[in-house]
């Protein structure tokens, strides 16, 4: 048993978790694993492949229940808890954040200063796949963009994988399901498709830790994951390198823009 | 349906709150201010409420143009509900350019309730920008998706 | 059935032919990263190399979204309007799978026990399946294990199988399929003699049997198995609307203003949503009980009541899955389990 | 050609009658009067019913099919179909689906006792079986109906209340929750099984049927299995979420059974076969 799986089980045998949420190998990827009893610890792996954040399980109250729990964390993991604890949606006296270096030694990471300064130390490169897309599309002009987005989207059958798999997605009642009013056609349209991920975008903003859960969940492989990335990004440049959380629920007396006459 | 676009009269819908901008509005009608008929107002509390969905929804309604007013910073009624919205603006914008939704159909403006004048020429001025652009086919077009052949989305 | 040997050169001048004579002809159509069926003009669009798609044929006859009646509202009165089953156009289903093909069987009994769909009806009654035998096959596939395999000829019209470089065997179960052979006739070769199709199939090991899982799940409604196994669901409707035989809809409403429609679009039993009433009471409170219907439905209730299982083993589920929930090796634990 | 099953009915909104605070009693005609002659329907079927623009929503028939010239529903505004429903005046048109599902085993009743036990807005889904059970009056053995609501002004059919309570031939119970009552209140104060238990008649030769909400029905039970009722003597309806109403959608699946056409009446020993998703 390697250092990760030793601690876990002890973590477990001594009563001090009641479950740990990490990674195992599944058929033919890395994938999440509930592991509740020490027997299981040995399927414990770490690695940063997990298309899933696993974050998004901390906000699943039948899941978790009242219990301490421990959570084997990498960058995306950390980010998106700081960021859930920045919004009350985490108790931190029942998660314990564990992280793996590259000598497979454990860490607990016991605060949110700690967290931050995980996440400063191990922010990772961006990825030029994800980039290089965003500045194809900035370069098109908006008839073209709009072509490119219109015939994307149309693809999106509903299936709503990508809110499922965000982590910061953890509202009880989404827009989507809101009928009275209906804001958004609860059907495969392209006009609800584009409302739907406008919206998605809309709520993160500022919020979004840039971990790409969403695009990575999406059964078609659709490039929604670049669309909270750019707001990301833009946001820092419109709103202030300073600002950061939800940005839209506060506000600035010097907010600067160039379209309102 | 489209003439050419001389003949084009664009269907504006102008969301505007209530204290500065309708004020504004109804400054320019007391002040036999003549301004352009193709304006139809919605008349919130407060820019701080009007929810982005509304203009989405308004260009699927047939909205060729869009028009978003309120209280000058420092004005609004409630202190802060316009700061509030021009950072949703800021944001939602560069989402709907990014989109390639057609942003220069939504004019955003500060108008008080002393500025009938300014009501009046912004109207005129989006009006005229509009029928410029034409009407926003591209969108509605989307909208009535399933008006479209059924089977083409297959 | 009817045999036959056709030059595979000649396979795209026959769908040429097809695609001139037939409305609308849906084929497997790469789409980014993906393959998907979409309607095709020419045989050059077809992604001939795509193991499957990642949405099911099902959307040929049971679409994502179609009209079931228009309403308009005139003062107090209220007309009604039905679309024409002339907007149903005949239709090929060009490159599928014998997944895909089986996939409409439970569709069917779903749609006609009882009160008949006629809209499904008719959808289907003009659809014509042809499918492609499967050389290939992934670690999701799994279908040998539920009735079918890659070569199984149900609720296929025409299944063609690449035998070499050169020839391949068109086998027509239906009048519809010799429809299309009638199209081109001079390139189908009686066969002269017996061809060893199976040799050149895909070669999948049975897992287990259906009706195993299903005594397995009959007996397991209370077993702590489904909240293990959906554990780490994250309750998105991926794995239903791109099933070949998810058929659960949700009923709605287009409204503009006084005119409008009702239409029928995909719904997912995954989805808290589904069976949560007004009063916000859930007979299915949680993923595990959401889970447990998934498979139940497919696995137990539907052979019981309609005679069909719903799964055909194509692995699309796994496949979209966002989190791996392999249903392959759930079912295969299910197998293994002594009713725990 | 098969119909397209799900084309409604237009019906012409006939009379409303306002039966509690959000209680609304429509009362309905087939604007089509052939389809009208032609409509039929048994004690407990459902149908669907649409507001134009909102959607389809699912509520019994409260009307009894003996009373065959008009068809009645009563529904509580809560979601968008029933606040659509809730605008709409006398007069105008909505639409109607069915009869579906199946229907209270009322020719088994013949010759017994029946005790009716409703809660809130379930009393319409057993007025149709307490009127159609009246107008065969001399079929039948003693009628008790026990039925409670959350106040005086959550009783509905006030009207019905008030005619059961005249008859000599009906024991009619009424109570509303512990203070729910009104200083003239003249029935019981308590819940429904509280109530049910002092008041419950003798269990031989007779059928229990049970509506309301799933806790009342929880606590119900219990009371009458207490009394000897005999779980095969014990009826109730389900209320699962419905769109299509004829099996299809896949929504009211309970175990094997789908309350839209194996239901909504089942009987206790029903219930305890099925899987408990209800």
């Amino acid at each position: 048993m390697n250092k990760l799986q030793e601690r876990a089980t002890d973590l477990l045998k001594g009563g001090t978790v009641k479950l740990i949420i990490g990674f195992e190998q599944g058929n033919n990827k890395i994938r999440p694993f509930f592991c509740e009893k020490p027997e299981d610890a040995e399927k414990l792996i770490y690695s940063d492949d997990c298309s899933t954040n696993n974050a998004v399980y901390l906000t699943k109250k039948e899941l978790i229940g009242d219990n301490k729990i421990a959570i084997i964390a990498t960058y995306k993991e950390i980010a998106s808890i700081i960021q859930l604890n920045k919004e009350n949606q985490i108790k931190k006296e029942n998660l314990m954040v564990l992280t793996v270096d590259k000598d497979g030694d454990v860490t607990e990471l016991t605060s949110f200063e700690e967290m931050e300064k995980f996440c400063e130390e191990n922010t990772p490169a961006p990825d030029p796949v994800v980039a290089a897309l965003i500045e194809k599309i900035d370069k098109m002009n908006r008839e073209e963009r709009w072509a490119y987005w219109k015939s994307e989207l149309d693809k999106c059958i509903r299936c709503y994988a990508c809110r499922a798999a965000c982590p910061l997605c953890y509202c009880n009642r989404c827009i989507s399901e809101v009928n009275c009013p209906q804001w958004l056609d609860p059907w495969k349209s392209t006009l609800s498709n584009i409302e739907w991920q406008i919206n998605r975008v809309m709520h993160m903003s500022g919020r979004c830790t840039g971990c790409g859960a969403c695009a990575k969940a999406c059964p078609l492989d659709l490039p929604i994951g670049i669309l909270t990335k750019k707001m990301s990004t833009d946001i820092k440049e419109m709103l202030g390198e300073g600002e950061g959380g939800n940005v839209l629920s506060t506000f600035n007396p010097n907010d600067k823009e160039n379209f309102i006459h | 349906m489209e003439e050419s676009n001389n003949n084009f009269e664009p269907r504006i819908i102008a969301f505007v709150c209530n204290w500065c901008t309708y004020a504004g509005a109804d400054l320019t009608g007391t002040s036999r201010i003549k301004y352009a008929t193709n304006v139809e107002i919605v008349r919130f509390p407060c820019t701080g409420r009007i929810d982005f969905m509304l203009l989405l929804k308004a260009f699927a309604g047939g909205a060729d143009g869009i028009i978003v007013s309120g209280c000058h910073p420092n004005d609004c009624h409630y202190t802060s509900g316009n700061f509030h919205a021009r950072r949703r603006w800021i944001v939602f914008r560069n989402i709907l350019n990014f989109l390639g939704i057609d942003v220069q159909r939504i004019r955003f403006s500060w108008v008080s309730a002393a500025e009938g004048a300014k009501w009046a020429d912004i109207v005129n001025d989006t009006v005229k920008e509009i029928r410029e652009l034409g009407p926003y086919t591209e969108y509605k077009k989307v909208a009535n998706y399933l008006d479209e052949e059924a089977d083409s989305h297959e | 059935m009817e045999k036959y040997i056709i030059k595979t050169e000649q396979i795209d001048a026959w769908l040429k032919r097809i695609i001139e004579s037939v409305p609308r002809v849906l084929a497997p159509v790469s789409s980014g990263t993906k393959t998907e069926f979409r309607r095709i003009k020419s045989p050059e669009e077809v992604n001939n190399k795509s193991l499957t798609t990642t949405v099911s044929a099902k959307a040929a006859a049971f679409p994502p979204v179609e009209t079931l009646f228009k309403y308009q509202k005139d003062g107090k009165d209220t007309t009604l309007t039905e679309d024409s089953f002339d907007k149903y156009p005949e239709t090929v289903l060009w490159h599928a799978r014998s997944c895909d093909a089986m996939g409409f069987s439970p569709l069917s009994a779903i749609f006609d026990w009882d009160y008949k769909d006629n809209i499904y009806d008719e959808r289907r009654n003009k659809l014509t399946i042809v499918t492609f035998a499967c050389n290939q096959s992934d670690e999701c596939c799994f279908c040998t294990s539920v009735g079918g395999g890659p070569g199984n000829v149900e609720g296929s019209d025409i299944q063609l199988t690449m035998l070499n470089a050169t020839d391949t065997l068109v086998e027509v179960m239906t009048e519809k399929g010799q429809k299309l052979v009638a199209l081109l006739p001079d390139i189908f070769q009686p066969l002269s003699e017996e061809v060893d199709k199976e040799a050149v199939l895909a070669k999948i090991p049975v897992q287990f049997t259906k009706e195993e899982i299903k005594e397995h799940v009959s007996n397991a409604f209370d077993s702590p198995v489904w909240k293990r196994q959906s554990a780490r669901c994250l309750g998105c409707g991926a794995c239903a609307f791109v099933c070949p035989t998810c058929a659960c809809f949700d009923i709605q409403e287009d409204a503009h203003g006084n005119h409008g429609r009702r239409l029928r679009c995909w719904d997912a039993c995954g989805f808290s949503l589904f069976t949560q009433h007004t009063s916000g009471y859930n007979p299915r409170p949680t993923q595990a009980t959401r889970w447990r219907q998934r498979i139940l439905h497919k696995f137990s209730y539907m052979p019981e009541r309609l005679g069909v299982y719903g799964c055909t083993g194509c692995g699309r589920c796994s496949r979209a899955c966002p989190v791996d929930m392999n249903l392959q090796e759930h079912l295969i634990s299910i197998a293994n389990s002594n009713h725990e | 050609m098969n119909e397209n099953i799900y084309l409604p009915h237009i019906m012409v909104i006939d009379k409303i009658t306002v039966e509690a605070p959000g209680v609304k009693t429509f009362r309905l005609k087939f604007q089509n009067e052939e389809e009208g002659k032609a409509f039929q329907f048994r004690a407990g079927n459902f149908a669907e019913y649409s507001a134009f623009g909102e959607g389809e929503s699912t509520f019994c028939i409260a009307s009894a099919p003996t009373r065959k010239e008009y068809v009645e529903c009563t529904f509580r505004h809560a979601g968008r179909v029933t606040s659509g429903l809730n605008r709409l005046e006398e007069g105008q048109t909505m639409g109607f689906r069915g009869p579906f599902g199946n229907s209270f085993p009322i020719e088994e009743w013949k010759g017994k006792n029946i005790l009716f036990v409703a809660g809130g807005i379930a009393l319409p889904p057993m007025r149709c079986v307490i009127d159609n059970v009246l107008d065969l009056r001399d079929q039948f053995g003693d009628v008790t109906i026990v039925y409670g609501a959350k106040s005086v002004a959550d009783l509905v059919y006030k009207e019905e209340l008030a005619e059961w309570n005249q008859r000599s031939d009906v024991k009619l119970v009424t109570t509303v929750d512990p203070g729910g009552e009104t200083p003239d209140w003249k029935g019981e104060v308590g819940f429904v099984p509280n109530v049910l238990d002092s008041v419950a008649p003798n269990s031989d030769n007779t059928v229990a049927v049970v509506c309301g909400p799933p806790i009342m029905i929880k606590f119900t039970f219990p009371v009458l299995e207490k009394h000897g009722f005999k779980d095969e003597n014990i009826y109730t309806t389900l209320e699962n979420r419905m769109k299509c109403g004829v099996g299809k959608c896949g929504r009211c699946n309970v175990g094997k059974m789908y309350v839209c056409k194996d239901g909504p009446v089942f009987s206790k020993v029903q219930l305890n076969d099925m899987a408990p998703e209800f």
